[in-house]
């Protein structure tokens, strides 16, 4: 799998995570993909934490609105029954739990459903923007994420050492090998990929991992 | 009546070490009209208060390249690496706060408030230097209030009571810091007469609202 | 797409000992039709959260006669002696909140904060009982927040979505309390299809609204 | 001067303490009339918590609208220029220092600036309303009141004795005798009303006032 194909899978994913009527805030980067895996079947809504609800694909070229921008800065629409607001109100409705569910990348996550998505000191210190309200507020939280880092080494710890973006939040990790939920337990093995194995998935990961009797595959 | 006047006249108002909020989300919304007046103006050792630094060459990030500021309080300095540069080599204090915090520190700054509790950031750098407030058994932070000198906003429209609505995106912080700040400059693509915005439509009250200038109307798609 | 349902469906929802926002100042922006379907059905035991208590014979103050609260969050009984006889008779416990105070207590419940900090009642006997939190040399009361099982509310229109709008004085509490209850139930004049609210024109987004109900229309002048 | 007389006095004298461009609340009973008495050539901006700016007179017959009322219950009309809000943003722009002005009434006023406005024990008690964010937040508070209660006795006193609305917020009081300012040092009588003395203001007022060289003719 190439790096696209394995972002594709990841969001295919995630995206079937979702339930009819949710109200959903996709984050930077990978998670905004999501979008184009939602089954049309379910009405999902997305929000934007720079002020609205209703957020739908880019438009055709020609009919950009320069005002109508998600929160990565990417030329979107807003749908028929969306809704613009001010930041207050926008996180408002994010720390206020009536985001059913959000989709954030990671830098580390934990067994403890700790993330850390927003710095790397000394190197990388872009603010956490909305990422910390939105981890705290969503009602689920959920983790999109290459499965190791560009080096190689695991992004799934048994504790983040980065700074943390918030505390015991993180509810399900998707990767291009598996489906992870945090449990109070701890993690549990919910699926594994197709062409990869509980012992491969094993080895990538830092931290324990509970392994069920019975494990789905993730396609 | 409010008056209307040039960028140049809004930017001579901001003046050295005063504090500046600015509306704007990744420059949407921004007022770049007043914004160039206030880097042509030359303002120094500013404290800005703002969503994000814009980029390099967009919004903010001018005044982030003049060297204009001394302190920035922000949710997100990503987008500008010169933000970055000038934070490492300490030239510029930055001060990183999570977006729904500030909304709601301006929010309190603005409505007389001491502060609010939030859940977020607990467990987290952030809550370095804060007070913890413990209610029903859960841990909050305490956002103090902010409020500015002066606020450099962005409408979409105003009437000549200086009564405010916004256009999609680009509402973001501007109400907010529209109630504030000591001094309220609003950019608007378009000035309606009295009467010519419906009291229920009215977004931002006009006795927010000190002065109006007129920006470049946006292209609309 | 929000199910249009009936006065008494809404009311159904209503059970025996729930805690029950309700919409409106001096019976402007009430929804009437469901608080009457409330009286017949006649729940028991509940809180009603409330800016006033109306009249004895209008708005909430039908619930009040009909022996339906156990307690009342409310700022202002004065328009309704019997609220102040069953208080006095204890009947009925009356918590008093200031009305700032009480919109952001409604507020903080809805939007995940675990309360405000606020001047107003400072040295007075809403003072009692509740944290002082001293910020910059200034006492405050921290004011936390509130929520309930339902709110029934009254909006000017809405759209399929559920988005809602406002009409003059008849917004005040009831954009609030959509975002702090459980259950929203909002009675409307008029009900449009969806896209005929511009977003920019949305009060209150349409996540935030469980039911709709057709209430009687008002007549405008 | 008649009861009637005596308000229109005091509500008169109030309105000459605001600016061009004020903002001003003005509470129920004799505090509304004030607004009939503003000079045309000041723009005052009267709010109404309840929800909105720009409160105008009642409409003509048949022009009522029942949502637009005043935070007494009274029907009133919205000029050109206002605009509406809901309750949180009303309290912000109160709290928030955005009145110049507030009026209201008094059960009890005092040396200090406390005021009792709001509850008699065991006896009335409707409720705060927005009385206490008022006092609290305007930037003047002004008490229009007549000089002694419906017994005769004094309401300006050395200390209240009724729960209180708020402490040390009082800046001005206007009754049909008297005008006094709230200082540091204590009240300082400003005006006196034509038909009275300052022997009969002294007699009428519980607390000490502060008697100056020079004062003025209230009218």
């Amino acid at each position: 799998m190439d790096k696209q194909e394995k972002r594709n899978m990841i969001a295919r994913r995630v995206a079937r995570e979702f339930k009819d009527g949710d109200v959903v805030n996709l984050g930077i980067g990978m998670p905004t993909l999501v979008a184009n895996f939602i089954d049309g079947d379910k009405k999902v809504i997305l929000q934007s934490e720079n002020g609205f609800l209703g957020v739908g694909p880019a438009p055709e070229p020609g009919q950009e609105d320069p005002d109508v921008v998600n929160a990565g800065g990417q030329i979107v629409s807003i749908l028929a029954g969306g809704a613009c607001f001010d930041s207050a109100v926008s996180f408002g409705i994010i720390r206020g739990g009536h985001v059913d569910a959000t989709v954030l990348g990671a830098l580390e996550v934990d067994e403890e459903g700790n993330l850390a998505n927003w710095m790397i000191p000394g190197k990388l210190v872009p603010g956490m923007g909305g990422a910390m309200d939105l981890v705290v507020g969503a009602q689920k939280v959920i983790i999109a994420t290459e499965h190791c880092n560009k080096k190689g080494e695991p992004k799934i710890l048994r504790r983040c050492k980065l700074p943390l973006t918030a505390t015991k939040e993180v509810d399900l990790i998707v990767t291009e090998l598996a489906v992870i939920e945090v449990t109070l337990s701890g993690l549990l093995l919910r699926e594994v990929a197709e062409d990869s194995s509980i012992e491969e998935v094993k080895e990538k990961t830092e931290a324990e991992l509970i392994i069920p009797d019975e494990v789905g595959v993730l396609r | 009546m409010k008056e209307i006047i040039s960028p140049g006249q809004a930017a001579k108002m901001v003046r050295d070490g005063m504090s500046v909020m600015v509306g704007g989300f990744m420059v949407v919304g921004t007022p770049t009209a007043i914004v160039d007046a206030v880097v042509r103006e030359g303002a120094k050792d500013l404290t800005l208060i703002v969503n994000d630094t814009g980029f390099p060459e967009q919004g903010v990030g001018k005044m982030v390249s003049a060297d204009q500021l001394k302190k920035v309080i922000v949710s997100h300095i990503g987008t500008n690496k010169i933000t970055g540069e000038k934070m490492n080599n300490k030239e510029i204090e930055v001060e990183l706060v999570p977006q729904g915090t500030l909304a709601e520190q301006i929010r309190a700054g603005g409505s007389g408030l001491g502060g609010v509790l939030t859940p977020t950031g607990v467990g987290t750098v952030v809550q370095e230097g804060k007070r913890v407030i413990n209610v029903d058994g859960q841990d909050y932070l305490l956002a103090t209030p902010l409020r500015a000198d002066v606020a450099l906003l962005k409408a979409h429209k105003a009437d000549r009571a200086g009564n405010l609505v916004f256009r999609r995106a680009a509402r973001n912080f501007n109400p907010l810091m529209a109630t504030a700040a000591d001094l309220v400059i609003v950019e608007v693509e378009e000035v309606l007469e009295i009467g010519e915005i419906d009291p229920d439509e009215v977004v931002t009250p006009g006795i927010f609202v000190d002065y109006l200038v007129m920006g470049e109307v946006q292209q609309d798609g």
